[in-house]
């Protein structure tokens, strides 16, 4: 393997792992509110439907976008209110909710296209288009950084840098201000917000409705971004990584970058490579595509020591019986 | 204090849930162009109208019964077994394997061998997520989800290899022999003289019925039942009552994989007769609709499941007479699950406080 | 004449069929301490969280200084200058002591200035009170009597007026306790308000001003420190004339039945819990165990009732029981004679959301008589549970009741008959009066007492200092997962115990509280 | 009336599926003739679906993939009176007409026009699912690339193992780049409604792209070499029109480069792309092919290919 080689595999582990970043961060808020959400796939679903289909419909992928994050904040909500406002389970709500936009986006795209479950491919203004950063050429000459930044690093759509910014920007909200305080004590002890005298239901509502927007990137990242258009069941997935990626990043912002960079290098590799040889035995290819799912469970199993979930975390806050 | 009469708790709130269900479906039906009332009908006609349509009702609601069967056992420990897709892919390897081992001279005795295979298998995709669990404490939600793609990996692995038919291009085995064809619900009903059309509802349905109350008497009259009503309500009180967490839940888990993998027993030799990819049909997860809508109890979870193989029925004809895709069954799956599942407060927290206040306007409850 | 701090009429409040608080009427005079007293659910908890602004009253209004006053909710509260220092602490445990201050009254959108300001102004607060925090030490690491004095800094940080206290005492050693009545004092002194609310007639007696007694949701009356006595403060909680001391007669030590020796437990933390706990029980005796609460109390009743492993020798009978493997479960143990009622009814004790008959069979659910073949024989259970509940006059007598529609008191009571009719050999008791109120108190302790008249060992738990010494026939204290001493309760006294739970064995010479507090933060991080 | 059963993926693939539908279309556009038509919903349905197709009278019933063999095999003697029609797949029952393609001459031809259009020498494949079918589709291309230059390096990838391989645009891009950071500069796409990732990665990279089954060049003209046609159509418009007219020959019929049945893609669209010389060098190929002369490895004969490792 070359070095050329490995700056096209960690070239490909950013794109693949911007909407596992977008995700997490999404769930990172949601969890650190208290509110779990296995849902994030269905988000990001919904997300990826709407956004290519209004990006197809009017030319314009920002509309779009628009359009994608606005649905996904819906689904948020309707999981808040499941979760918050009427004590659901929010497992089951999550799960629901995965549903609802699987068969709603294939509904949808049926109806407005009829192109069975696709949305007609988008072009031109219509997807993300990648962008230079400053200085990419002129440092590509230099000996090993130069290549890392000018092919690895630039030369991606405006969501990767959203994501690859949102993790300092919520390392500092969670760790740097009133909200974030507010927000990691509701997580862990939301009778201490409550009698501080600040509203529980509010504060988690604000964290789901971030989720939703985060999510929506991701998958407005995918279908218009990644991707030219929406297809059935495009994010395979990807929320439930997403979800294993926060386990292991123990609900931080810095280690769920390296955890989504993590998973995205495995699908990098697993795309590049259809068998692994690991000298001793060869990986076939069904279980290389396995990878990160398997590395999930062996991430859960073993690797994380014990992650500590926000502690109110998957209870409603029930102040009155 | 009971808050709320229990019919209320097992029938009227469902029931209210399931028709909000319907109702909003409704709307996206209307939403996407067709007419609501007019796709209710096809369905009903499509599900319960013939005996074709009860032959493929029934055959879907056995799937389900098994899958619901699995989840609600699963959730009477706490633990939420989402991996009954993957848990059914793997019961469908061991019957199958079972199946085409040896040329079975009748099915009588090729099924309980396909019973034991399908259980056996079933469980153990089942055992590592719950040995999990119990042991280092990952998420069982999660560890069953990754074991769903790990079991279609596996099968796809099996199939593209060593179980494909050489020379065949499908990724499938090759056909089960004769004599480990169930005899379907036409053949069995042509002995009595009753015609009933070519459908694959078979002698796994029965199988089904006999689980349900195994599954009932099992949590209701058994010690390992009690142990598990009581390991899903405290973990605790289970090991200050020296019930074991780690042996429960992985006996629950178990159990409710078996439950899962016996639903090849219909799908696999009842019906598609050779082992295919995608053999499961989404049943692992109506499986968790199923078992919500019953309320974990192995009649809810019959009476659901026969709803769910209308649904199923009933979308599939939808799909053949109006230009509403299947996938409105999905929705509706979505929509039961949502309503019975998470936003049951919505209707159970109004009817507690109008219960309360009558009840207190004839009793008056003091404080103490 | 000065307007009274506070003053609530006609208060209201139910929890869907369960009506808390009834048409109550109080009067707090600034400057006062003030004491509420009432038997579990009484509803003193939640009268002073309508004040807090925690739950809305149904009915009733507030009048604060005079004024009347709209509390919507907890910021509401604060406003008006009232603090409240919950029974359950509301810290968030892996915040920083100075985050916890912060939360809910930050100053503007970024924390550092927040922080910055609060550092100072605990620093003040904490010399001015003596409250002597580490304002980056995080919560989880502190103890209990640590906690607390977080809990009453935030709300002098909120700048109270009105201060609440609930329970505050039930955690913290005598010393401690005096520790906080001194600052209580101070308080009142400075012309602050306090209502402390308590379960301790001694304590009320001693510090309290004025004293409201609540009964079954209603306030049932008011009176001068001065003019009443514990005897009568316990009979207008009660509504009848109570015993508070124990009666019995001297214990007859038989031979030993359990033999505990060099007893250890390491938790998941790799924290050792239990450190070489060595003792003995004897036929015919009631051993107390006395502690602040997290000292390895609990652990202790854990192991002996094979809900934990642990490392060392147990002998029952003369026969030693497995401590690791297999054979060390709660099951193998019940089948060894050893009975457990264990601290927590709720999560241990009893399935909530069972039947009482099934309850009953709880732990014993192998047992012969119970089972028929394969299955089990509920018609049999049945009717042993009804037995039960006649004997032990559990109400309403009706085993198809779920257990959690009983009261507490009826709910242990459940507990109680299941485990001593089976008279075991030996009786472990964990916190058998925690949320009892005082007549079925009474009757437990008369069961227990009965047990051990029938030469059956009794292991005793107890926070509550009180119950112990008027329990036991001999005393042991632990602190830190060690028994520091063992006492006959009649040559012993409160002071003395006091000490020993604070882990001081010198119990001669005099010790300063700061002395204590050095002692009991050594074990406070360890404490969950 | 004909029936037409469309497969996973759905009509507008812009490939497979699309072909046999527009086969459906011109056929209704010609004949004014009318047929019922369903799309399949999964794997496990097939059986349900085909059942409903007979019941409902449709005669033939057109299914189409290699995936429907064993369904039909089961089916088709439950329904006598009723004439079936298989892609893809031989299916050995009196009542079923089998169709089948010889992908791997197809492929042949713009496997070796691939090597020529290579500049970097090295040319690639994208699978759909990884099943002996799409090998022989890769093991094609790559014959015909070494036959057109022996030094070429073919770098082949499938999508994926599961159906969702054929569904999975995203992967089909992210292969697309592996590979051209490989090295690859032709890339030829066999993979369903994967395929139309693969050939907007081709597009935004700037390297070219062949397409399949359907005639693609139009979806990016100038980066689109040429197409690998199936006339998946022409199996359909001629099992209907032969089942109207009362014809139809059941058993096994073969369509290859001769028949016309594979053939490459030729349009205003890639004209500019196409050299003269690549030009003559496959129409020799195909007269070699034609005659005989000239065998290209089919890999489902012996699970194996010569100039490709999987
Ligand atoms: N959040 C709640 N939801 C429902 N019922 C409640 C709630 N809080 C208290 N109750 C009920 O209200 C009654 C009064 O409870 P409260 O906590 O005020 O009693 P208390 O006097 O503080 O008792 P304790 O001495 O045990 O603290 C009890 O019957 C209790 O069960
Ligand atoms: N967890 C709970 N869930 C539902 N209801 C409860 C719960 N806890 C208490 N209650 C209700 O509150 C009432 C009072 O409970 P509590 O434990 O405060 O009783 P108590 O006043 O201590 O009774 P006793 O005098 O017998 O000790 C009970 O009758 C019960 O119906
Ligand atoms: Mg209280
Ligand atoms: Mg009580």
């Amino acid at each position: 393997m070359s070095y050329a080689d490995i700056i096209q595999i960690l070239d490909s582990s950013i794109r693949l792992g911007t909407p596992l970043l977008l995700a997490c961060l999404a769930g990172l808020y949601s969890e650190r509110s208290g509110v779990f959400d296995i849902g994030l796939e269905g988000k990001m679903l919904v997300a990826a439907f709407f956004s290519a289909a209004v990006a197809a419909i009017t030319g314009s992928v920002w509309i779009g976008l628009l359009a994608g994050v606005a649905a996904s904040v819906v689904f948020a909500m309707i999981h808040g209110l499941a979760s918050i406002t009427f004590r659901g389970d929010q497992l089951i709500s999550g799960v629901a909710i995965n549903f609802l936009a699987a068969g709603m986006t294939v509904l949808i795209a049926q109806d407005w296209f009829s192109q069975g479950s696709r949305t007609p491919s988008l072009s031109g203004d219509a997807r993300f288009s990648s962008i230079d950063l400053p200085f990419a050429d002129a440092l590509s000459g230099v000996p090993i950084l130069g290549p890392l930044y000018s092919e690895a690093l630039s030369g991606h759509t405006i969501l990767v840098y959203v994501a690859l910014l949102a993790v300092p920007a919520t390392w500092y909200v969670l760790f740097r201000t009133r909200f974030g305080l507010r927000l990691r004590a509701v997580g862990e002890n939301p009778g201490a917000v409550d009698t501080a005298g600040i509203s529980v239901t509010r504060l988690r509502y604000s964290a789901v409705l971030i989720c939703g927007i985060l999510c929506g990137l991701a998958g407005a990242y995918l279908s218009t971004g990644l991707a030219a258009g929406f297809t059935k069941d495009m994010t395979a997935g990807r929320g439930f990584i997403a979800l294993a990626a926060l386990i292991f990043a123990k609900w931080r912002p810095w280690y769920a970058l390296f955890a989504c960079l993590l998973f995205g290098l495995l699908q990098a590799i697993s795309n590049r490579y259809s068998t692994l040889d690991l000298g001793i035995f060869e990986i076939p290819n069904a279980f290389v595509l396995a990878l990160p799912y398997i590395l999930t469970v062996v991430i859960l199993a073993g690797f994380v020591g014990r992650a500590i979930p926000p502690r109110a975390g998957g209870e409603p806050y029930v102040k009155e019986r | 204090m009971d808050k709320l009469p229990k019919w209320v708790d097992v029938a009227l709130i469902p029931l209210i849930n399931l028709a909000l269900a319907l109702i909003v479906s409704g709307f996206v039906v209307a939403l996407i162009g067709e007419d609501p009332f007019n796709a209710l009908s096809v369905m009903v006609r499509g599900a319960v109208g013939s005996t074709y349509g009860w032959g493929y009702t029934l055959f879907y609601a056995t799937n389900f019964i098994f899958t619901g069967l699995a989840v609600a056992i699963a959730f009477h420990a706490r633990l939420f077994n989402i991996g009954g897709e993957g848990q059914a892919q793997l019961g469908a390897l061991g019957v199958a394997l079972v199946c085409l081992a040896l040329p079975w001279p009748h099915w009588i005795i090729a099924l309980p061998f396909a019973i034991l295979g399908g259980a056996l298998f079933g469980a153990a995709w089942a055992a590592i997520p719950a040995y999990l669990q119990a042991k280092r404490g990952s998420h069982i939600v999660i560890t069953t989800i990754m074991f769903n793609f790990i079991a279609s990996a596996l099968l796809v692995y099996l199939l593209v290899g060593i179980l494909k038919v050489p020379g065949s291009m499908a990724p499938e085995t090759a056909r089960f022999p004769e004599g480990a064809h169930l005899p379907s619900a036409r053949d069995v009903l042509a002995v009595i003289g009753i015609p009933f059309a070519r459908t694959p509802l078979n002698v796994a349905f029965l199988v089904a019925l006999v689980c349900a109350w195994g599954v009932w008497m099992l949590l209701w009259r058994s010690r390992l039942g009690y142990e598990i009503r009581a390991f899903g309500q405290s973990e605790p009180a289970a090991r200050y009552a020296g019930i074991s967490p780690l042996k429960i839940t992985m006996i629950t888990m178990l159990i409710s994989g078996a439950l899962a993998g016996l639903m090849a027993i219909n799908a696999v030799m009842g019906e598609q007769q050779r082992l295919i990819q995608d053999n499961v049909l989404g049943a692992g997860f109506v499986g968790i609709a199923v078992a919500l809508m019953g309320r974990s109890h192995p009649v809810g979870v019959l009476l659901a499941a026969i709803l769910f193989g209308a649904l199923y029925q009933g979308g599939a004809e939808l799909e053949f007479e109006t230009s509403v895709p299947r996938e409105m069954v999905v929705v509706i799956q979505a929509l039961v699950i949502l309503f019975t599942g998470a936003l049951d407060g919505m209707i159970r927290r109004p009817l507690e406080s109008l219960f309360a206040r009558r009840k207190r306007s004839t009793s008056g409850v003091p404080a103490e | 004449m000065t307007a009274p701090a506070i003053e609530l009429k006609g208060i209201s409040k139910s929890f869907g069929p369960v009506h808390a608080n009834k048409d109550i009427d109080l009067r707090v005079m600034p400057g006062t301490i003030h004491g509420i007293i009432g038997e579990n659910g009484a509803g003193k908890s939640t009268l002073m969280s309508i004040l807090y602004g925690f739950y809305k009253a149904d009915r009733g209004q507030i009048y604060i200084r005079g004024d009347k006053t709209e509390i919507a909710d907890s910021q509401a509260a604060i406003r008006a200058g009232i603090g409240m220092v919950f029974q359950h602490f509301k810290l968030v445990q892996n915040f920083t002591v100075l985050e916890n201050i912060v939360l809910g009254a930050e100053e503007g959108a970024f924390l550092r200035q927040s922080l910055a300001r609060a550092r100072t102004l605990l620093k003040e607060l904490s010399e001015e009170y003596e409250l002597h925090v580490d304002p980056d030490a995080k919560i989880e690491d502190l103890g209990v009597g640590m906690q607390q004095r977080v809990e009453i800094l935030k709300a002098l940080y909120r700048r109270a007026e009105i201060l609440i206290l609930d329970e505050p005492t039930g955690v913290l050693t005598p010393s401690e306790a005096d520790h906080l009545f001194r600052i209580l004092e101070g308080l009142k002194r400075e012309g602050k308000t306090v209502i402390l609310i308590t379960h301790k007639l001694r304590e009320i007696m001693e510090v309290t001003d004025t004293i409201s007694v609540m009964r079954r949701g209603e306030m049932t009356a008011t009176v001068n420190t001065a003019d009443t006595s514990p005897e009568e403060l316990a009979e207008l909680m009660v509504g009848r004339k109570v015993l508070l001391r124990v009666d019995k007669t001297p214990s007859k030590p038989g031979e030993v039945v359990a033999d505990v020796k060099n007893l250890r437990v390491v938790d998941s933390d790799k924290v050792e819990r239990l450190r070489g706990i060595s003792l003995q029980v004897r036929r015919g005796e009631i051993l107390g165990i006395a502690g602040v609460a997290g000292n390895g109390q609990s652990e202790l009743l854990q192991v002996l009732g094979g809900m934990q492993d642990a490392t060392g020798e147990v002998r029952i009978n003369g026969e030693p029981i497995d401590l690791t493997g297999t054979k060390s479960d709660a099951r193998t143990r019940r089948a060894r004679g050893i009975g457990h009622v264990p601290e927590d009814r709720h999560h241990e004790g009893l399935i909530l959301n069972f039947h009482a008959w099934e309850n009953v069979a709880f732990g014993y659910h192998h047992a012969p008589e119970y089972n028929s073949g394969p299955l089990m024989d509920n018609r049999a259970i049945r009717q042993d549970a009804e037995a039960k509940i006649a004997k032990f006059d559990v109400r309403p007598a009706n085993c198809w009741l779920e257990a959690k529609s009983f009261s507490g008191g009826n709910q242990q009571k459940i507990v109680i008959a299941r485990e001593l009719e089976r008279e075991p050999d030996l009786l472990l008791v964990g916190q058998p009066t925690r949320g009892v109120d005082i007549g079925a108190i009474e009757f437990i302790h008369e069961q227990i007492v009965a047990l051990r008249d029938q030469g059956k060992a009794v292991l005793l738990v107890s926070v509550e200092l009180d119950e112990i010494m008027s329990l036991s026939d001999r005393i042991a204290v632990m602190f830190d997962g060690r028994i520091m001493g063992e006492r006959l309760p009649s040559e012993t006294n409160e002071r003395e115990l006091g000490l020993l739970m604070a882990g001081i064995t010198d119990t001669d010479r005099e010790h300063s509280v700061a002395e204590i507090e050095a002692n009991l933060a050594h074990v406070a991080g360890k404490v969950v | 009336e004909p029936g037409l059963i469309i497969d996973l993926g759905g009509k507008f693939d812009k490939s497979f599926n699309e072909s046999a539908y527009n086969g459906a279309q011109r056929w209704v556009e010609e004949t004014g003739g009318k047929y019922l038509e369903t799309e399949l919903a999964s794997e496990a349905q097939r059986e349900q679906t085909m059942r409903r197709m007979a019941e409902r009278g449709a005669n033939p019933v057109v299914v189409l993939g290699f995936a429907n063999a064993s369904t039909l095999e089961k089916v088709a003697p439950d329904y006598p009176e009723t004439n079936f029609v298989i892609v893809d797949m031989v299916v050995d029952q009196p009542n079923v007409q089998s169709v089948v393609f010889s992908e791997h001459e197809g492929s042949y031809l713009v496997g070796m026009m691939a090597a020529m259009a290579s500049e970097s020498n090295t040319v690639s494949f994208v699978g759909g699912m990884d099943v002996p079918l799409i090998r022989k589709f890769a093991c094609g291309y790559a014959e015909g690339a070494k036959a057109a230059n022996p030094d070429v390096t073919v770098i082949a990838n499938m999508t994926g193992t599961t159906p969702a391989a054929w569904n999975d645009p995203v992967k089909g891009g992210e292969l697309t780049r592996s590979q051209i950071s490989q090295g690859a500069d032709v890339v030829f796409a066999a993979a369903g409604g994967t395929g139309v990732g693969v050939l907007q990665t081709a597009a935004d990279e700037e390297i070219l792209s062949i397409g399949v089954d359907s005639n693609q060049n139009y979806l990016h003209p100038g980066s689109v070499l040429t197409s690998m046609v199936k006339r998946v159509d022409n199996a359909v418009y001629d099992a209907f029109q032969a089942a109207a007219d009362g014809n139809l020959q059941t058993g096994v019929v073969v369509k290859n480069l001769e028949s016309e049945g594979v053939g490459v893609a030729m349009d205003e669209h890639n004209a500019d792309l196409v050299t003269d010389e690549m030009k003559a060098a496959i129409d020799e190929a195909m007269m070699k092919i034609q005659s005989g002369e000239l065998v290209v490895h089919d890999y489902t004969t012996d699970d194996s290919c010569p100039s490709l490792t999987f």
